[in-house]
């Protein structure tokens, strides 16, 4: 076992094909779902043994110790015997420190696999704010699951909206925090399809244990079939339908409801061509450009008896999108005019 | 019971505490002490060093920019006003050492009066960039109306310490043109895109970088602790004052003297390194 | 120097030309330290600044604090404090300066403009 | 001097001694007496333990089901945070060297007292205001930062962080002065004779923690400061909405954090040493090694911080550097378990209370040193990281290390410190139900920790419910040994056995006064030499203690 991790260690190269790839979890370790998984587990395994050999050693000795030399009756001595010997001394530094010195090295070598992604690795933006994760695929889809094809190197760019959070995927053997104002990355290849978790692993306030998504490991051509469906979320439908899923996948739907009580914010129904009033006074008709600027600008107008809590959506909103929503939200409303929505909204939008 | 007081002389100072047998053991733990803690307040402004260097080294150009609003002139005479106030402090002790009681106290004396001058032109400072919304944080909000340097100058003249109100004002006359590079500087910041405006000799400052309220985050904590140290030297200064009014101090106890000594030595040297790394930038 | 005085027994007495020699010294220091900044030396202008102010710093330990003739041990109690100030100073430096790249430009919600 | 006078001291219960000296509360909080304030700080250490102890309780019970149990998450998060808070500044970090280490340094030196006595009770003062400063943060309605403080989480939450960090850095000042004044007693308190090789190692290990006091707690003074400034101030050092970068807030706690973590751990190790040589009745094996190991832990100490940085955003070029600091420090820890076995072999070993904890404290600090490997090691770090590996990593090594060793050292110098024996039967069956329901607690946190259980978490997968429940039985259990270990002790104090002036044994200074010490520490001149020489004493079954034999002792 400790050869074949010395020599599994020794060589782990790249996106290489390792031994122990993949496999079910074990008592200590769970499910291995990455390649790096099997660097990391034969490093595990590697301290293990060498760790459980030592400490057996030594617990023995004690034990042996405490039966063979326990004092029988007060006031025995002890037979002599030396207070310090320098060979025995420098032989059991040296061992610890040629041993230190192995794990040290296998390690790094490990974590410099993992930290240097390949060049084509297939990009996902993240972004972790109290208390949810968001994943930004290049066609610029957005999704609160992470779908990853398998086989192939992925890399998370990620950044904090709010506090440090950390993201963490135990069956990828991966994990590296968020921090605001800077973006820190990620990679793995995934080998084994299936569902397995994400947790946050820097504590993050209240939700912090509720900060958990999933990663969705499919086999590369279900990934692309995916891919196609969700990379125009609008294909096929109406605006009015368009506009429901993009309420829904956006994630509008989590404060604005649509049966007329408000939540977190306004409540949808009857919003459109009503009239609003602001926090500072201000008053503005809910029309087209109001929608617009609200979903992209949310803090500029902030409506009486709400919080300036909504997140902008400049650049997670596509224009066809933005086009669909303010047909929905149409739809929703008596104060509409009750036609088809313009063809041009967003007119004024950057 | 009988507490064995081996290898001390019956006539023990008044001031030899008991566990100890004799001065000169007194003293050396007392100093070594002393050393111990002035190891810890260098650490202590060794984090705000660190946090400066940082900040510094990634963000030259807020540095570059932001100790243009540092009166040069105003830091180098706390300068020297701290180190004149060394050697009266250095003086003390060696008053203190020697007996002498009549100048020991007008050492300490001096000494304070130097304390009250550096405060006083810390508060000229910190009034000018109070007013002027040279602050940290959020609290960065320049003013850019230009403030003429006599208005300074009156402000200074209400300040309390009569040393400080006698020195600053004279000094603001002198500063006259660094004193207009602040407020150019500002008129400069608040429109962004007029830059290559030439600072009183001091090449151009261009416009404004991003995050120059991380300077003035800086600086108030470095100074401010700093200030707070000095503040805390004054009142053992006062202390030591009081005990050498009663004559308490002499060539066989002098100990007190001399570890307020070390600490304001410090609290100067941790100055003479301040006062380039925050007002002598290039 | 302390003959002629009734100084302690354990510690030393500075003359009181020293002190005032190393008064002078670390009035001209801060005179120049000043003069200095209105000759452009480039990067060089922070390195001077900081050499003049450590032998200013060296003269007021020496002297000042007794450190020249007072136990050596002092010396090294203090030297070992800059060493962990310098190793503190040193790594966060090596690191920021590492990370530089990976910084959102200019980030900075919080503050308005 | 005669040698009878100094041994058989008359058991001083019933004579004068510094507890007995003098009465009333004053003479109790304004005392300058060494003695009198690690019995302060003893009972104070105690009822934060106890507290510490009830939040833990609390949150094993919270655990005990995957979803709400007892609390909302919120109050979960702030118990989570006093737990760590209050068991780390106000216990351990003060444990061990300003109880213990107060009671017994002027002792084992044969001195009066420490060197500055009026700045230790200043920092005991010091102690019991940033102590009530910090527990006034509960009455506020609690802090939810988790003890690191972590910007911009704690510059952002609304909860009482700048109370409860406010008070922490009074501690700070506390732990600063106790170190200082150790190093200056150690220095110029040695009584002639006593070269710094004819200490005993407790005192190396105390003198090691000094230096680590002195040196590193000045920047958690200075991380409390800014972060202070910071939250009232918006100073946008470590804030990245203003600016700042919140790793170099990481830098600036771990800096201190990590030492601090030496400071725990190695006073622990000197009582280890102590009792092993005392019970073992050997000389202690390679003394200078473990003596210069103390000081090489104190050194590397202050290079490997980065280490609680490895997934944060830390360069890759520091972790490789840390990472490889680390497993420096692992050596001189090693060195010290095969030197305490060393010292068995071939011993006379005595299996009482304080020996047991001994034993105890191998066992488990040699788990929570092997597991450090798995953390050291930058590829399964950032696998563990923030995980319940790392939870049950940090708690073999001060629980089982540090809390087990003082429980050690509290059994060994009780009878010195009130003159009075506890139960003996008693104390070996606590001593193993707590060793017994640590395994249970946190052994299986390991488990749950590799499998991927992030720390901090108020409700949790439910696979992982199972450990869980075992792990919270396991927290009652030790609970309930320590109740018991409350109640023998506190039944000492009145039923006990008066206490010889030397139950154990023991070789070094401080059993040579009497039990307890009177007022300044020894009647005679203590009797030097090497203070782990058992070879002139004589058990003496009338009072139970030892004595010693020859007239003369050679100085060596």
């Amino acid at each position: 076992m400790i050869l074949s991790g010395l020599l599994n260690t020794l060589s782990v190269r790249g996106a290489g094909a390792p031994f122990l790839a993949t496999g079910d979890g074990t008592f200590w370790l769970p499910v291995r779902a990455s390649e790096a998984a099997g660097s990391v587990d034969n490093l595990f395994y590697f301290i293990f043994w060498i760790s459980l050999f030592f400490f057996t050693l030594l617990m023995a000795l004690l034990a042996i110790f405490a039966v063979r030399y326990r004092r029988r009756r007060e006031g025995e001595e002890p037979e002599p015997s030396p207070s310090h010997n320098l060979a025995v001394e420098v032989v059991w530094t040296a061992i610890p420190v040629l041993l230190v010195a192995v794990i040290f090295w296998f390690g790094f070598q490990a974590y410099v696999d993992m930290s240097t992604p390949p060049l084509n690795a297939y990009q996902i933006q993240v972004t972790g704010q109290k208390w949810k994760w968001t994943f930004t695929y290049p066609n610029g889809y957005v999704d609160e699951l992470l779908h990853v094809p398998a086989d192939r190197p992925v890399q998370l760019v990620m950044t904090s909206q709010d506090v440090i959070h950390s993201l963490s995927i135990p069956a990828f053997r991966i994990k590296r925090d968020l921090v605001p104002g800077r973006y820190s990355k990620a990679w793995f290849t995934a080998v084994r399809p299936g569902d397995y978790d994400i947790y946050c692993a820097e504590y993050c306030g209240t939700q912090h244990s509720s900060m958990i998504s999933t990663v969705k490991v499919l086999p590369p051509e279900e990934f692309d079939a995916w891919m196609l469906e969700h990379s125009d979320i609008l294909s096929g439908l109406t605006p009015v339908e368009g506009g429901e899923r993009v309420y829904n996948v956006l994630g509008c739907k989590q404060c604005h409801t649509l049966d007329g009580v408000a939540g977190v914010g306004p409540t949808f129904r009857d919003l459109f061509g009503s009239e609003r009033s602001f926090k500072d006074g201000g008053r503005a008709l809910a029309d087209e450009n109001y929608i617009s600027s609200s979903v992209l600008d949310p803090q500029s107008q902030i409506v009486q008896g709400f919080e300036p809590v909504m997140p902008t959506f400049k650049g997670r909103i596509k224009d066809q999108e933005m086009t669909a929503l303010i047909a929905f939200l149409k739809s929703l409303s008596e104060h509409a005019p009750g036609e088809e929505a313009p063809a041009a909204v967003g007119a004024g939008t950057p | 019971m009988s507490t064995p007081h081996e290898g001390r002389d019956e006539h023990a100072h008044p001031h030899l505490q008991h566990h100890f047998e004799s001065m000169a053991q007194q003293y050396d733990s007392g100093k070594f002490g002393m050393w111990l803690f002035l190891v810890t307040e260098v650490l202590l402004f060794g984090g705000l060093f660190c946090a400066y260097a940082v900040y510094r080294a990634n963000h030259p150009e807020i540095f570059a920019y932001a100790h243009q609003f540092l009166d040069k002139t105003l830091g180098g005479l706390n300068t020297l006003v701290l180190i004149v106030s060394s050697l009266t402090m250095a003086m003390a002790v060696r008053c203190a050492q020697l007996g002498q009681q009549r100048r020991l106290k007008q050492m300490l004396a001096a000494t304070l009066l130097c304390a009250c001058i550096f405060l006083g032109v810390k508060g000229v400072e910190y009034e000018h960039k109070w007013k002027h919304g040279l602050l940290w944080g959020t609290h960065y909000v320049p003013q850019g109306e230009t403030v003429a340097p006599a208005d300074a100058a009156g402000a200074a003249t209400t300040a309390e310490t009569t040393a400080a109100a006698a020195a600053a004002p004279a000094d603001g006359g002198t500063t006259l043109p660094h004193a207009a590079t602040g407020p150019q500087g500002l008129a400069d910041h608040s429109q962004p895109g007029h830059g290559g405006a030439s600072h009183g000799g001091h090449g151009p400052a261009g416009p404004a970088p991003r995050n120059v309220h991380l300077f003035f985050g800086i600086y108030f904590v470095m100074t401010g602790l700093h200030g707070i140290h000095v503040l805390a030297g004054m009142i053992a200064i006062v202390w030591l004052l009081r005990r050498s009014a009663a004559g308490e101090f002499g060539p066989e106890y002098f100990a007190p003297v001399d570890f307020v000594g070390l600490y304001w030595h410090l609290v100067d040297l941790i100055w003479i390194f301040l006062f380039p790394l925050l007002y002598l930038i290039h | 120097m302390s003959k002629h005085h009734e100084g302690p027994t354990y510690a030393h007495v500075v003359p009181v030309r020293t002190l005032l020699g190393v008064f002078g010294a670390l009035m001209f220091l801060t005179i120049l330290t000043y003069a200095v900044t209105y000759v452009d030396l480039g990067a060089l202008n922070i390195w001077v600044a900081l050499g003049i102010a450590l032998v200013k710093g060296t003269l007021v330990a020496l002297v000042f604090m007794h450190l020249l003739w007072d136990k050596k041990f002092y010396a090294v109690v203090l030297m070992s404090a800059l060493l962990c100030v310098m190793i503190f100073i040193g790594i966060a430096l090596l690191d920021s300066g590492q990370y530089q790249a990976d910084l959102i430009p200019d980030f900075a919600p919080g503050i308005v403009q | 001097m005669s040698t009878h006078d100094a041994t058989a001291a008359p058991p001083a219960v019933g004579g004068e001694n510094y507890l007995n000296c003098s009465h009333g509360f004053r003479s109790w909080i304004f005392t300058l007496d060494h003695k009198r304030i690690g019995v302060m700080y003893l009972a104070s250490i105690l009822s934060f333990f106890l507290l510490g102890g009830i939040l833990a309780l609390l949150i094993r019970t919270e655990l005990l089901t995957p979803t709400r149990t007892l609390m909302s998450a919120d109050d979960y998060n702030k118990v989570f945070t006093l737990h760590g808070a209050i068991m780390i500044f106000l216990f351990i970090i003060p444990g061990i060297p300003a109880a213990l280490g107060n009671f017994v340094l002027p002792l084992m030196l044969g001195a009066k007292d420490v060197a500055l006595p009026r700045l230790n009770l200043a920092s005991y003062h010091l102690y019991l205001i940033g102590a009530l400063i910090a527990v006034l943060s509960i009455v506020q309605g609690g802090v939810d930062a988790g003890w690191t403080f972590y910007a911009p989480y704690s510059t952002t939450t609304n909860t009482a962080v700048v109370t409860l960090t406010f008070g922490v850095f009074v501690l700070g000042f506390s732990s600063v002065f106790t170190g200082l004044n150790f190093i200056v007693t150690m220095h110029k308190m040695r009584p002639a004779g006593m070269g710094w090789f004819d200490m005993p190692l407790m005192l190396w290990a105390l003198y090691a923690t000094s230096i680590i006091q002195v040196l590193a707690t000045p920047i958690l003074g200075i991380t409390m400061v800014l972060l202070i400034v910071e939250r009232v101030m918006g100073i946008g050092i470590f804030d990245p909405a203003l600016g700042g970068d919140p790793v170099l807030y990481q830098h600036f706690f771990w800096f201190y954090s990590h030492p601090a973590v030496y400071i725990m751990i190695l006073p622990a190790m000197g009582i280890i040493s102590e009792v092993i040589s005392v019970f073992s009745r050997k000389h202690i094996f390679g003394y200078r090694a473990i003596a210069y190991s103390s000081i090489a832990i104190a050194a590397f100490s202050f290079l490997v911080w980065g280490h609680h940085m490895f997934t944060s955003g830390q360069s890759d070029l520091m972790n490789m550097i840390f990472s490889a600091l680390t497993f420096s420090v692992s050596i001189p820890s090693a060195v010290k378990m095969f030197n305490w076995l060393s010292t068995m072999y071939k011993g006379s070993i005595r299996f009482d209370t304080p020996m047991i904890y001994a034993l105890s404290f191998m066992f488990l600090f040699g788990i929570g040193g092997l597991t450090g490997l798995f953390l050291g090691s930058l590829a399964t770090d950032v696998h563990l990281h923030d995980t319940y590996f790392v939870v049950a990593h940090f708690h073999y090594v001060m629980f089982g290390g540090t809390v087990i060793a003082f429980l050690a050292g509290l059994h060994y110098w009780w009878p010195k410190m009130f003159g009075r024996m506890y139960d003996e039967k008693w104390g070996r069956i606590s001593a193993i139900i707590i060793s017994v329901g640590f395994n249970i607690t946190f052994f299986t946190q390991f488990v749950m920790g590799s499998q991927g259980m992030p720390r901090r978490y108020y409700a949790y997968v439910d696979k992982f419910e199972p450990y869980h429940v075992i792990s919270s039985i396991g927290s009652y259990l030790m609970a309930a040994g320590f109740f018991m270990t409350a109640w023998y002790l506190v039944k000492s104090l009145y039923r006990g056995r008066p206490a010889p002036a030397n139950p154990w044994g023991g070789a070094s200074m401080e059993w040579q006064a009497a039990s307890p010490p009177v007022l300044h520490n020894f009647t005679d001149e203590p009797v030097g030499g090497d203070p782990y020489d058992y070879s002139n004493q004589d058990y003496d079954p009338a009072t139970g203690g030892y004595v010693l034999r020859k007239p003369e002792v050679s100085d060596r």
